[in-house]
């Protein structure tokens, strides 16, 4: 990590005396804790580690090796894991976003997912919006092997679909809403209840020893959640800042596709997606058996100290 | 089918190296006219330039001054009218001797014709037993009689032969001085040959060119590279015992600075 | 540390025979400390799963078909990148090694595009030759040209003037001259170049199966890293480095044959 | 094509002057058909920004100051796992150049691990040292220390055995040997292969910063890839082509002086 | 400091190589003992074995059988007490032939003590002007001297010289000849000399050592490689024209095969 904090001296009246966690650019509240500085403070004599996620699978292989103690990722993302014997506990829902949809080019001549039949759809295996995908053609009665799966990386397929080589996408913003404002690409079909959750994941030895330090990672994101609600304009800036994208796309994905305000205790709302998308884990051969996947999602959710939050 | 012997003629050739001290003149306005078929040996000092004179008439090496002709016209490099045995073998370590050898074979040489014709050359060297040895694994004079057999392989309307005998026991040097007799009687060639050694001068070349070092203090600034050339009188094969040839040799040797009284 | 160059010369059956024994010295070493700190529990299964799962995961593939795919495609993709990249380096190298001009012209271009990682170029070249086949063989054999060239340029540059000169004097210039004389004196650092390049195949491999693939051994490490199956992306570095030995052992047999009268 | 071999030594200046500018060449003509093709809309900006606005990113990014950070950790990266990885290379290649039991023992091995992908390593990585600096500079080094090894190995395995033994005859053995005939000889190898050492540890960094970075260019890349900054990407493309030019030509330097006697 | 002279053991010596043809025989049951301080010229056919016999001296090689002694300890690789000078120069390309005479140097030779013997050998050898040139930039007379140069900065109880003279023209060949006689004199040391040159092995030899081909067919299969051994009568410097030594001369040429009738 690179972003070091805190000076290690000092009152020593925390379980432990480091705390390694992460910050992502689809993981909003992250970067108002960090850039506030709000850890920090509270946490005296302890180091703070942020590292950048790139993506959910960065955040599970840090969470994995134990270079994590905390970790953002999709809700997904933490199933598998989970289901293949990392042992992480969602401690935290940081958002609901909507950040996958399926996206043709301005002119295209799909009207419906339906349409979608015997065309080519980029989009990126064991993601979100692969997962949207499967989701969206399930309900709209097309079978998987109708359509011919481009597997490419999320920046790719904007690409693809760019010069004509597939004939949709299932898009991951921030690209998507820079391909609809950059290129004029057109948002096939969305539907947020096909996005499974963010999660804020923490090991379970962490949790287990270092409790009181969950808990104030945790008290943190209901404090950025309310300071987010009060500065939506500046959490746009932070956003922009980090991803380096433009302010209008940075806007379209906070004011149009994120849901911040939302119950952040992980429980049933999250385990209808995710046992949706399990049975896609066991089929492609992600995960080894349905069994591995039902007693991940009995297992995943430690829903206390969220629950502490909101109440205390 | 082999080359006719061609004439070759010098005219002011000079030849300045650049080193980090500065330039260094090797060779100085010589000039010399070779008939066609005719034997020159090149004596002369160690470094006055008779290997870099053969450079310039196999075209490896460019004049600063004067120019270089072959049978009238100007030569090129691997020029199929010569044939060089360098002063060191410069065998390809990674081919046998025979095929060494073929490397001198005119392009385009029928195969079989090939094969058969460096065979004969290798008998003729006396390496007829060692065709199949790799160059590390043979002696320094071996090594040179297949540089040389490599020459003969291009049967070349000039042959330039950079001290081929230097590094041969006395037997083995009078059979290759009678080898190259031979050749030259059976298949004519104008022979360069560079040689330390006077008397195997006397006995094979008609004209012997003494060249001397330009750096010597004893010749004036001015004088050129070439110092003497003596006609040798006499047919080839000569009597090696010949007195017009012995009081030759001891006027040559006085030539290049060696007190001769001291030798019967 | 000097036992070799005393005494040279073909190695016997015998010699052959322990040197492949040698050989697996460090492997089996490898192979027992893996196993050792995963069976004790020292490591746990989920970051680091045992030869056991390992082999599991390949038995579990190739039940479903899929693992001789992976593994044919890969090894066509790479062999044939490799052919058009090691070609095309071997004739830049040369252009580069031999010709003043050549070298004044192209040797700076290509000192700086050689550092322009195999992820980078995945966006060109899907911008340039969609996302077919052509696209991952192009990337691969960009990754095989980059060493061949370089290798071949340097040697080139030095092979000994005396016999390059005894070849020209024979009658030998250009293409004739290169192949009786420079490239044979080159020949070792050549053989390593195409040992790179090789191995730079494999590792562009990962990167070119991030192109729209759904088979292959890059694939198959990029896939068990997203959905996190370390097993399988221990599967994948054990298959890379057991084909990648393969098929250096190629360019081995290659060398024994070519450099027999180096030795 | 052989008018280099013909005569060499030292370039003039007037040589040198017109040797960078020829260099100059084919930048020139690349960065005119870049312009031309964007300038002229045939491929629209969102796929391809033109040189202005790759200009521009970088501008904006230097306004910010995060481009002189970028630049500066990713070449402290690349030069400390350079070093590192090509000094072990050469001990190794060394070891296994001149011995025949360093030749059994290990490059079967080597040349197994070589063909393991940079992509494949970060996982292990992370497991065995965590992700700060230290695992994102041996990624590094492990990437520049198979050009080095390989084209070392090689190229003493074939240093001309009559000048190995005059120092040999001369009492120079082990490692004195290697320095004074050994190293010398396989001189132009080994700088091919420092080159192409220090290609890949450029290479190696891309996949160095997917560890738990939030700097460096390795970074820029990813994360623009990630965001769909194509004109950063771009930026990114261009600096490490640049820097690792620049990088390579502190090699050039060095190669100029241990060469000149070679030339 | 420097070594004393030392005495070299050859016993029953033999050394068979394998070629792809099968096993070739070079040297077969070679005795030979060689005094401290003495100069033995090995002279023979191209091919018989001479350079073959200093590399076992030199360690360099292993003798098939039997074994070599110096000063009656077995020799190793790169022994302080023998210095070769080779057949061919064999000097390191990218080293000034001063730096490559420094090679010669006894290991921990202080620098300016080192500097100072390679200036005063460099200007024994005539080669003065040369020394910060290169290999490639001199003629191959020069680069012969330069490896006598390099194995005399040994300062070595035994001195392997194989024909360090055959690439000189005969006033310079005389010079060297002299200056080995100089310098052992002047520090006394054991001196094996290969040559193809009669006269030049009775002027410098107190004992001449010839050397037969095993292929010969006019030997014996069965005899070793030692054809002869002829003690050189007189001290040195010896007259060159002396008539024991004419007489010797064309007693070895005999042995040698080369009819010596046809000579004065
Ligand atoms: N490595 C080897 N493998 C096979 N044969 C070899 C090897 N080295 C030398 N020979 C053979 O040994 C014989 C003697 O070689 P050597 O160099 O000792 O001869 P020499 O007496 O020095 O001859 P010259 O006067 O020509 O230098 C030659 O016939 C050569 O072919
Ligand atoms: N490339 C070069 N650069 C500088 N000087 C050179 C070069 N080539 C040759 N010389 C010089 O030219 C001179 C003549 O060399 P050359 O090889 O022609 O002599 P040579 O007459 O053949 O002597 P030897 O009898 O010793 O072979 C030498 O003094 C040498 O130093
Ligand atoms: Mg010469
Ligand atoms: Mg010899």
């Amino acid at each position: 990590g690179e972003d070091t904090s805190g000076d290690g001296e000092g009152a020593g009246t925390w379980s432990t005396d480091t705390l390694a966690i992460d910050f992502a650019t689809y993981n909003p509240l992250s970067l108002v804790v960090k850039d506030q500085g709000w850890l920090e403070q509270e946490l005296d004599g302890v180091r703070v580690t942020w590292t950048q996620s790139a993506g959910s699978n960065k955040a599970n292989e840090g969470l994995r090796s134990a270079a994590l103690d905390v970790g953002s990722t999709a809700g997904s993302a933490a199933l598998l894991a989970r289901a293949n014997g990392s042992p992480i506990k969602a401690i935290d829902i940081y958002s609901q976003p909507e950040w996958s949809a399926i996206v043709v080019p301005e002119a295209s001549g799909i009207r419906s997912v339906a349409d979608l039949r015997g065309k080519s759809v980029a989009a990126t295996k064991g993601t979100d919006p692969y997962f949207f995908l499967l989701q969206a053609l399930d309900e709209a009665g097309v079978p998987l092997d109708a359509v011919e799966v481009q597997n490419l990386q999320h920046a790719d397929g904007r690409a693809a679909l760019d010069n004509g080589s597939v004939d949709a996408w299932a898009g991951l913003d921030p690209i998507m809403a820079a391909a609809q404002a950059e290129s004029g690409a057109r948002l096939l079909y969305r539907n947020i209840d096909f996005n499974s959750y963010g999660f804020l994941n923490a090991r379970e030895d962490f949790l287990a020893d270092h409790r009181d330090v969950a808990q104030v990672v945790v008290d943190a994101y209901e404090r950025a959640r309310t300071w987010a609600s009060d500065h939506p304009d500046e959490l746009v800036a932070l956003l922009a800042e980090v991803a380096g994208i433009d302010r209008e796309v940075a806007a379209t994905v906070i004011e149009e596709r994120t849901v911040l305000d939302l119950d952040p205790v992980p429980g049933e709302a999250q385990r209808k997606v995710l046992e949706v998308v399990g049975p896609i884990f066991v089929a492609s051969g992600d995960v080894a058996s349905q069994a591995d996947v039902d007693r991940a999602l009995d297992e995943l959710f430690e829903p206390a100290l969220a629950g502490e939050a909101r109440n205390g | 089918m082999h080359q006719l012997a061609l004439p070759v003629l010098l005219a002011a050739v000079g030849r300045t190296f650049a080193t980090p001290d500065g330039s260094r003149e090797v060779l100085r306005d010589v000039n010399l006219d070779v008939h066609a078929g005719e034997v020159i040996a090149l004596v002369g000092p160690s470094g006055c330039g008779k290997s870099t004179l053969l450079r310039q008439v196999s075209a490896l090496d460019t004049p600063t001054t004067g120019t270089v002709a072959v049978g009238g016209t100007p030569v090129t490099p691997g020029d199929r009218r010569t044939a060089v045995a360098f002063q060191e073998p410069r065998l390809l370590p990674w081919r046998t001797l025979a095929a060494n050898v073929a490397l001198g074979l005119p392009l385009r040489t029928p195969r079989a014709q090939g094969a058969a014709r460096v065979a004969e050359l290798l008998d003729l060297v006396g390496l007829a037993d060692s065709a199949t040895l790799r160059p590390r694994q043979v002696s320094g004079g071996m090594a040179q009689r297949t540089s040389l057999a490599r020459a003969l392989a291009r049967d070349p309307g000039v042959l330039l032969l950079d001290e081929p005998f230097g590094a041969l026991d006395a037997l083995t040097r009078l059979r290759m001085q009678d080898l190259l007799v031979n050749v030259h009687e059976t298949r004519p060639t104008t022979v360069l040959l560079v040689t330390h050694d006077v008397e195997e001068a006397l006995y094979l070349a008609d004209r012997v060119v003494v060249l001397r070092g330009l750096a010597d203090p004893a010749t004036a600034p001015s004088a050129g590279s070439v110092a003497r050339v003596v006609d040798v009188p006499g047919e080839r094969p000569r009597d090696r015992a010949d007195h017009v040839l012995t009081d030759l040799r001891a006027e040559l040797l006085e030539d290049l600075g060696v007190p001769t009284h001291v030798r019967p | 540390m000097a036992e070799r160059a005393g005494r040279r010369g073909a190695p016997s059956r015998g010699g052959r025979a322990r040197a492949l024994g040698l050989g697996l010295v460090v492997p089996a070493a490898l192979l027992a400390v893996w196993y050792l700190v995963t069976a004790s529990g020292a490591v746990p299964a989920y970051q680091l799963p045992g030869p056991g799962a390992v082999w599991r995961a390949a038995v579990d593939l190739a039940a479903r078909g899929d693992l001789g795919h992976h593994v044919a495609i890969s090894v066509q993709r790479v062999l044939s990148g490799f052919v058009l990249g090691a070609g095309a380096g071997l004739a830049v190298g040369a252009a580069v090694g031999l010709s003043r001009l050549g070298d004044a012209l192209l040797s700076p271009t290509l000192g700086a595009v050689r550092a322009v990682p195999s992820l980078a170029w995945v966006p060109l070249l899907i911008l340039w030759l969609k996302i077919g086949e052509d696209s991952k063989v192009t990337l691969i054999a960009i990754g095989a040209f980059f060493p061949v060239y370089t290798t071949v340029s340097a040697a080139l540059r030095h092979v000994d003037q005396q016999l390059v000169e005894a070849g020209r004097a024979f009658g030998r210039g250009g293409v004739r001259l290169l192949a009786t004389v420079q490239l044979p004196a080159a020949l070792p650092s050549v053989v390593a170049g195409l040992r790179l390049a090789l191995a730079q195949s494999w590792l562009f491999l990962v990167a070119a199966e991030l192109i729209a693939s759904s088979m292959g051994l890059g694939f198959l490490l990029n896939d068990s890293q997203q959905n996190g199956r370390v097993d399988r992306i221990l599967l994948a570095i054990v298959l890379l480095a057991v084909l990648g030995k393969l098929t250096d052992a190629l360019i081995g047999l290659l060398e024994r044959r070519l450099l027999r009268s180096w030795t």
